[in-house]
């Protein structure tokens, strides 16, 4: 900070008050900002602060190979990483025309929907732990765990596994993996009325939540809101299924939608996705064994591939709503331009700055976190 | 009636002259319009034809035309399309119209055009930087900025050369290709 | 002369001779030492605060109409004038050094401020040596005409203010005049004794109405509760040590008047018998009810303020409901802590006042949201107000624990957990509110424009650390101010309490102030013994701090000063806006067209004639009778 | 940037001073030890996620590796913290923040790089948004490096820094204000010559004896050109009456 | 009693307080762990923590006040716990009694109160307004609760009262003779000591730690040296006026040990309320169950 900051002519007479919520603070998610002013406690005013987290990452994909941009992708966003994996695969494959194999289709399938399942059990716990209670948090982290061990078994990795490539996959299941994977989903399952007891159907917490940063459908619309948050309102949208990609057409699920759009629907949502995402999964563990083939199609040398020119917009469901990818390539050995829409760019700013108006300086985390923002794709 | 007014969308976008159309699968239309026509064609695409949801806006830097490409990816809750709207304009002096009245998330994406090519839209609520705040340099992802240059201008690297890697080259062994050669 | 002779005479001189030194930098001094010659006087009778001698009489008798007025001073005559002087006295000495310079140079006039003050110590003290019920008329109307006096020196809203208050003025003196021909025609005389005797022959219904006019009459000045609209404003805006004196003493004599009517004439026995609708409820639960609804309401309202001075003006009127109930339980502790919380309450009140009033003098304004961090720049000032508010509060170690400890055993004893809640509530609604009013002054961030304000002159730092020593040291010694208190209890027929220095010894649970004080300062000794063993500490600059990691720039207001409960407000704000506005909007109203008229009516007729013809034609349609 | 900051030298390889003066009162060194071993039972670490290594965080604090049973809780403000843990990349905006969050804490502090971005860059070393070596701005006690760390490691990490403490080998964060100088060089480099934090580094030195010749230099002198100090504001007692009665 | 002994005792009772309050916290924090599935801090974790703190180089204060606050606190329970008896030693129970030493209690919050302040931090000035609002909602059913115990013992001098509960065995403790009060008070407890669902005060998400957020070093030491203190009071005045006080250590212990745990327990499985929610709950329950037994105890 320069030293004018510290040494100005007058404080502005009035009766509000200026409080920054982050980027070192346990209100907010990851390294990210908002500056509310507040009278009281009811926010008059808030702003969001980003690119604490910016590492320009648009334009470092400019300039690697194709596939050295499958390492960076995930970084996006930290505790949802396989979208974004796929998300870049399939732009790929669709601009060099790959026919990815059903098998590696499946295998994807089966890592989308445990990255969500981590992803909303970090979710929940974190929106816990804002409202102080942070048994859920502990427990929440710690069964996530357990589904990162079979990441780790599947892929090498525990949170960025690199494992979808353009083509397929890059390893073949492991042995005995999906009994494991079916025994944790029995585990996880089991422990669902624990969370919903401690948690979801807890009168404290239903209070604190319920009409916690509520919006209507008409406002989720237009301010751009996918995902569970848009789910929360009431419409029952999911790329999944109304823009499908991979094998989930062939899938039977349901889309949860509660009609509140407060913070309360929000994470109920998220609880009842994360039931469906357990049925999913059985539904891949038993389709899985009689599908037999390749894991990935051949690709040409990767470190002097030229993808065709062309431009292609792929999207996929994250756990944060909508992500989609836009890739342009002019026929060179790396993309002309990626562009990334990461589903927070509307949560963490616009919508926020929206819900927090009016609100509670008790509730301003809570919107934050019910949102389920991710800076990191924010910034980029 | 999705599909009818899918039908109906394709046979009017394919008779307006200014506009080329191509579909590219069911869900997926790409169209190209002069920046002139834009805001009217998302105008229409909103009001008549349920496209609400804007998914994104993304800039391309053509440096080699002189040109910035906006495209413009709007979605239909209720035909399940998506429809990428191409439009250039010149680099110089990059200003363009704001859709914020039509799509407010908009907003978002023009203020990251903004700071990240030095795009300015007239009428959108928020030109103030956003991620770039303190950023003193040229628009970053402009294909004219060298970011590899910047970084070799102002930062140095750590340089780890201990003891047991001297004695490993010794005996003629080390790392063959040293960093700055893969860099 | 007997010295009581002397003491009113010495009096009406200081107000003589502050008239004849007009408007001059001197007159305050010399107020001062007046005063303090009338404390030297009061002192030679201090027999009477001891209990050595029951009454001292004045030599002076006037014969009205067949009726003797005659004044003489008793145990809690002396105690309450003993408050009166000890106020005036700093609060004189207050406003003779820079306080007086700037208010002479704003265009004040410091005769009439002067005049004004001493004006209310002659009338008070003639109406605390009032001898019958006559004199105490008379003496009332003095009382009400000097405090309005002084009120009208504030600014547009004090006069405003003190215009509704000459409105409920006239109308409580009304009542107290049709009270004093009630009791005139059941007893055939004004004398205390004759009255006294012709209570138990009293029916219920008649005693019943003379209860009422005396509490309508006299609550008046106490700000009892449908008449507590007049005195927050008007004393905030008075001249600040105007204020401080007010604030420390005038109302308390509505509480005078009280103890003498309730208490000393009709008892508190026979306000227990006067059955109100329910057997279990009568004018004496009626009368504690209106003291703890009065306590509570007006600490609540004085949690909402963000002027410094009418916060305090309301914890004034709070306050006055805890000397009430405590006389009301009318046992020997209960009365005992009305009657020091009298005492208590002028210092730290008076101190309150003075503070606030040092820091408008260096900054200019006493709006909440507008100061703050002022602790390094006035660091004695903070000492004052931190024990002026540790006092409010009613917390150990300072007076004001004493008197409301007195309280609440009376309450435990008598075994009344409504009103031992209700007096809790308002110690609690207090402690947040002194919190807010020391933390938006003192504490937080200092604002850029007072960083060059410097410490009060000297003239306003030693009234204050006098007043500051005496909360410490009567809360440290209360046994000092109960002997006064007891020879007070004795005075008006009240049970004395048995104390000794450091309090009340009792089998039952008795306190020991000289052992709890001296616990708590060996406590804080360890506490700073322990914090001293760590590392050296660093100060640092306000805008190194914590701010979410990012930077403070100076810019930034980061202070919480403007709702600063509002938790509590959501609950009870809404009832606030519904109940208690509504009702403070109807008496406003009514007030207000009152005081029109009465503004009008004071415009045309000077008062005191108007107050001659009235009490003149009272007086003979009473003995026409 | 001006030429000024340009032609000022940089040095290299810092070393922790060590005061000449030993004590020599027995109980007093048990007492140092006491102490040194309850630093290193009980570290606070600060709650910023500053990338994207925070991730493996949360699952080394909670149930299934329990930080706790060594000792270490995570705390909120750099007040109450001993330990930062720089969690990755930082990107020069966050790099401000974190020397100030570092200014704020209280001494003993310790600097915990994780990740292999805070070490030289790691995968973003093209990147214009990230700084590079993160010990060049802030003195660092342990790296535990990898993309990112498991939390096995980063306890690993912590254990060899609670060793560090208690044999009173962690001793870097009296570079920062032994060699205030260099480190306050570098961040003018990154971040403009007249950068200021709230923290008075140089006032705290003198304060608690950690002067030495590389506290001040040039870097330090071309701040105090630039800005004055922020000194707490110190108590005023001054009674007077400004005009005589 | 010789005043030699006296002045031991006086010297003895924070040193027993103290040491009984590092216990409490282990307990507090190994319930928590347990609940949470994991194994929790090692035996000596809290007196690690307070010699760390209190080690610190670099210890940063934002003024006088500041300083004295965290005096205040430390030295205003220093203060309360001579004031509460326990075997062996009842100080000066019959100089004070339960009215003194509730309202002892709230000095070093008023300490603490003062402390923030001076940090000049909204967010823990935030904290405060809570805290205090807080105790305008624990208080008033607290003390309700003390009303009707001094009522009912017909005393106030803490010593009797255990000596009156002692002279008729269990059949004569408070919690037998007024179970509705007992209930009252074990709830208000909970505010007491600030757990969840009470916690708001300190919320980090919101307010980053309320009070805390510019407390480092010593001062923060200070406050867990406070908390140590705190539970510990809490844990003998609710055992004192309810469960007959201790005839002798090893049936105290016990006593006051798990009074302090039941709040604990509930702690970790609650979020915590909004402050206005805080005052309905309070003032609304125990105070409900507080009246009616006083209107048992009264009849």
């Amino acid at each position: 900070m320069r030293p004018e900051n510290y040494q100005a002519k007058n404080h502005p007479p009035s009766h509000e008050f200026e409080l920054n919520f982050g980027p070192n603070h346990p209100g907010i998610e990851g390294n990210y900002a908002f500056k509310v002013k507040l009278n009281g406690d009811t926010v008059l005013s808030a702003r969001a602060d980003g690119g604490y987290l910016h590492r320009g990452f648009e334009k470092l994909m400019e300039g690697r190979l194709w596939i050295q941009n499958i390492a960076l992708v995930p970084r996006i966003c930290v505790p949802d990483p396989v979208p974004m994996e796929v998300c870049y695969s399939l732009a790929i494959e669709e601009l060099g025309g790959l026919e990815v194999p059903e098998r590696a289709q499946w295998i994807r399938v089966m890592q989308l929907e445990m990255s969500r399942l981590a992803a909303h059990l970090f979710a929940f716990g974190g929106h816990a732990a804002t409202t102080g209670m942070y048994t859920t948090m502990f427990w929440g982290v710690a069964d996530r765990d357990l589904i990162l061990d079979r990441f780790e078994e599947l892929t090498g990795g525990r949170v960025y596994s690199i494992y979808n490539i353009p083509g397929g996959v890059r390893r073949e299941v492991p042995d005995g993996f999906l009994e494991r994977m079916s025994s944790l989903l029995d585990y996880l399952e089991s422990r669902l009325p624990d969370y919903d007891n401690l948690f979801f159907r807890n009168q404290v917490f239903i209070k604190r939540a319920r009409d916690v940063g509520a919006m209507t459908q008409e406002q989720a619309l237009k301010w751009g809101v996918t995902g569970p948050n848009l789910r929360a309102t009431g419409l029952a949208f999911d790329v999944r299924r109304d823009d499908p990609y991979l094998v989930y057409d062939q899938l039977d699920f349901e889309i949860p939608t509660e009609p509140g759009g407060d913070a309360l629907s929000r994470n109920l949502v998220r609880r009842s996705e994360l039931k469906q995402s357990i049925r999913i999964l059985r539904q891949v563990i038993e389709r899985l064994p009689s599908i037999r083939g390749p894991i990935r199609c051949p690709i040409p040398n990767p470190l002097a591939w030229n993808v065709p020119a062309g431009e292609s917009y792929t999207r996929v469901e994250s756990s944060k709503g909508e992500l989609a990818y836009y890739v342009v390539s002019t026929g060179g050995d790396k993309p002309y331009r990626v562009h990334v829409r990461g589903p927070s760019s509307m949560h963490a700013v616009q919508v926020l700055e929206n819900l927090a108006v009016g609100s509670r300086l008790e509730d301003v985390a809570q919107i934050m976190f019910s949102l389920d923002a991710c800076p990191p794709e924010v910034d980029r | 009636m999705s599909k009818e007014l899918n039908i109906w969308l394709d046979n009017l976008l394919s008779d307006i002259e200014s506009v080329q159309f191509q579909r590219r699968n069911s869900r997926r239309v790409r169209v190209d319009v002069g920046s002139e026509a834009l805001p009217a064609l998302l105008e229409l695409l909103q009001g008549r034809a349920s496209y609400v949801h804007l998914s994104a806006i993304t800039c391309v830097d053509w440096i080699e035309d002189g040109q910035f490409e906006l495209v413009y990816h709007v979605w239909s809750y209720e035909t399940r399309s998506l429809v990428s709207v191409h439009t250039r304009i010149p680099r110089d002096p990059g200003v363009y119209l704001s859709i914020y009245d039509l799509y407010q998330p908009a907003a978002f994406f023009e203020r990251d055009i903004h700071e990240m090519y030095g795009l300015y839209f007239e009428g959108s609520p928020d030109m103030e930087k956003f991620i770039l705040t303190e950023w003193n340099g040229p628009p970053p992802m402009r294909k004219d900025f060298d970011g590899e240059a910047f970084v070799n201008e102002h930062f140095h690297w750590e340089q780890y050369h201990p003891q047991w890697l001297k004695d490993l080259e010794e005996e003629g062994g080390g790392i063959t290709v040293r960093p700055e050669d893969v860099r | 002369m007997t010295p009581l002779d002397q003491l009113l005479a010495l009096s009406a001189l200081t107000v003589v001779a502050v008239w004849l030194i007009g408007n001059r930098q001197v007159t305050g001094w010399n107020a001062t030492i007046l005063y303090a010659a009338q404390g030297v006087l009061l002192m030679m009778m201090s027999d009477l605060g001891y209990g050595e001698v029951q009454s001292i009489a004045s030599s002076l008798t006037f014969k009205v109409l067949g009726h003797g007025l005659h004044w003489r001073f008793d145990g809690l005559s002396w105690f309450f004038a003993l408050i009166t002087i000890g106020a005036a006295f700093l609060a004189s000495w207050f406003a003779s050094g820079e306080w007086g310079q700037r208010y002479r140079a704003a265009g004040g006039s410091l005769r009439l401020f002067h005049v004004a003050l001493a004006l209310n110590v002659f009338s008070m003290l003639v109406l605390l040596a009032s001898g019958d019920l006559l004199s105490l008329f008379i003496g009332w109307e003095l009382v009400s005409w000097a405090s309005f006096l002084i009120m009208a020196l504030g600014s547009a809203t004090a006069t405003r203010y003190a215009m509704r208050y000459v409105t409920y003025a006239f109308a409580g003196a009304m009542a107290v005049l049709m009270a004093l021909v009630m009791v005139y025609t059941r007893s055939g005389s004004f004398e205390f004794q004759d009255f006294r005797d012709a209570v138990p022959a009293m029916s219920s219904g008649s005693l019943w109405m003379i209860v009422i006019l005396f509490v309508a009459g006299f609550g008046v000045k106490m700000a009892l509760i449908p008449f507590h609209l007049w005195q927050a404003k008007a004393y905030a805006e008075t001249p600040g040590p105007g204020a401080a004196f007010l604030g420390a003493i005038s109302s308390r004599m509505g509480l005078f008047a009280l103890v003498v009517v309730l208490v000393q004439l009709v008892g508190v026995e026979r306000l227990a018998d006067l059955q109100l609708v329910f057997p279990f409820f009568s004018a004496r639960d009626l009368l504690s009810w209106l003291a703890v609804l009065t306590l509570i309401f007006a600490t609540f309202t004085a949690l909402r303020q963000h002027d410094a001075r009418r916060l305090l003006a309301w914890h004034g009127i709070g306050q006055g409901g805890y000397m009430l109930l405590g006389v009301l339980i009318a046992d020997d502790l209960g009365s005992a802590g009305g009657l020091m919380h009298v005492f208590n309450h002028a210092t730290y009140q008076a101190v309150l006042f003075m503070t606030v009033t040092a820091v408008i003098h260096r900054t200019g304004t006493s709006d909440l949201n507008k100061l703050g961090g002022l602790v390094t720049r006035m660091p004695l000032s903070f000492v004052a107000m931190l024990i002026g508010i540790i006092g409010l509060a009613g917390l150990p170690p300072m007076n004001g624990f004493v008197s409301k400890w007195l309280l609440y055993r009376a309450l435990i004893i008598d075994g009344s957990p409504l009103l031992f809640l209700g007096s809790v509530v308002g110690t609690l609604g207090t402690i947040l509110s002194v919190y807010k009013l020391i933390h938006n002054t003192f504490l937080g961030q200092l604002r850029l424009e007072h960083v060059e304000v410097e410490e009060a002159p000297s003239s306003m730092i030693w009234p204050m650390m006098i007043l500051s020593t005496i909360v410490f040291v009567t809360g440290y010694f209360p046994g000092l101010v109960l002997d006064w208190v007891a020879s007070a209890q004795a005075a008006v027929g009240l049970p004395v309490l048995a104390h000794n220095l450091g309090g009340v010894p009792s089998h039952k649970g008795g306190l020991d102030m000289i052992w709890v004080v001296s616990v708590l300062l060996a406590g804080f000794g360890i506490g700073a013994l322990v914090f001293f063993s760590g590392g050296r500490s660093k100060r640092v600059h306000q805008l190194d701090n914590y701010a979410g990691g990012h930077f403070l720039t100076a810019e930034t207001r980061y202070q919480y000063s403007d709702n600063f409960y509002p938790g509590l407000m959501h609950l009870i704000g809404p009832w606030y806006r519904k109940s208690f506005r509504w009702l403070e909007r109807g008496f406003v109203s009514t007030v207000d067209t009152l005081s029109q008229a009465m503004q009008g009516f004071y415009r045309v007729v000077h008062p005191s004639f108007y107050l001659l013809v009235a009490v003149v034609s009272a007086l003979t349609w009473v003995v026409a009778r | 940037m001006s030429n000024e900051l340009e032609n000022i030298p940089i040095r290299q390889e810092l070393e922790v001073l060590q005061s000449g003066q030993k004590r020599t009162n027995p109980l007093a060194n048990v007492f140092d030890g006491l102490v040194k071993f309850c630093r290193s039972r009980s570290m606070f670490m600060l709650h910023y996620c500053t990338g994207c290594g925070a991730i493996e965080l949360p699952p080394a604090m909670t149930s299934r590796f329990d930080m706790e049973r060594l000792g270490i809780q995570p705390m909120v403000t750099p007040r109450q913290a001993d330990i930062l843990l720089i969690t990755g990349y930082v990107s020069i905006k966050t790099l401000k923040r974190i020397i100030l969050t570092y200014e704020q804490m209280g001494s003993p502090k310790y600097v915990i790089g994780i990740c292999s971005c805070t070490v030289n860059g790691g995968m973003y070393w093209q990147s214009y948004a990230t700084a590079k070596v993160l010990r060049d701005y802030l003195p660092v006690d342990v790296y535990i490096a990898g993309c990112m760390p498991r939390p096995e490691a980063v306890i690993s990490g912590l254990r060899e820094l609670m060793e560090d403490i208690s044999s009173g080998r962690a001793e870097s964060w009296k570079k920062y204000y032994q060699h205030y100088d260099y480190y306050l060089g570098n961040q003018q480099k990154l971040f403009g010559e007249d950068w200021q934090t709230p923290t008075d580094i140089i006032a705290e030195a003198r304060h608690y004896d950690l002067m030495t010749e590389h506290t001040l230099g040039e870097h330090t002198a071309l701040l105090e050109k630039h800005q004055k100090p922020l000194e707490a504001l110190e108590m005023r007692l001054s009674v007077k009456d400004k005009q005589k009665v | 009693m010789s005043p030699g002994e006296l002045i031991i005792e006086l010297f003895l009772m924070p040193l027993v307080a103290f040491v009984v309050g590092l216990g409490m916290v282990l307990m507090y924090r190994r319930i928590g762990a347990r609940i949470q599935r994991r194994v929790g801090p090692p035996f000596f974790q809290p007196i690690y923590d307070i010699i760390k703190l209190y080690g610190k180089h670099t210890q940063i204060s934002h003024g006088l006040i500041h300083e004295i606050g965290i005096i205040m606190a430390v030295g205003g329970y220093v203060a309360a716990e001579t004031l509460l008896p326990v075997p062996g030693m009842s100080g000066l129970a019959d100089k004070g009694g339960v009215v003194t030493l509730a309202y002892v209690m709230m000095i070093p919050s008023l300490g603490l109160a003062l402390g923030v302040g001076q940090c000049a931090n909204p967010n823990g000035s935030i904290g405060i307004s809570r805290a205090l609002t807080a105790m305008l909602a624990y208080d008033i059913p607290f003390i309700l609760v003390i009303f009707g115990a001094a009522y009912v013992y017909g005393t106030t001098n803490l010593a009797d009262i255990i000596a009156i509960q002692q002279q008729q065995g269990p059949g004569g403790w408070g919690i037998v003779q007024m179970p509705l009060l007992a209930l009252a008070a074990l709830l208000s407890l909970q505010g007491i000591m600030g757990k969840q669902p009470f916690e708001i005060y300190i919320a980090p998400a919101e307010i980053a730690t309320g009070p805390m957020v510019e407390m480092s070093g010593k001062f923060m030491g200070g406050l867990f040296v406070m908390q140590c203190f705190q539970l510990y009071t809490v844990g003998v005045l609710y055992t004192t006026l309810f469960l007959g006080g201790g005839e002798y250590w090893l049936t105290f212990l016990p006593k006051i040990f798990s009074v302090v745990a039941i709040p604990m327990m509930i702690a970790f499985v609650f979020p915590r309320y909004r402050t206005e929610d805080v005052i309905r709950l309070l003032w609304k329950w125990p105070v409900l169950i507080a009246l009616t037994g006083l209107a048992v105890v009264l009849r």
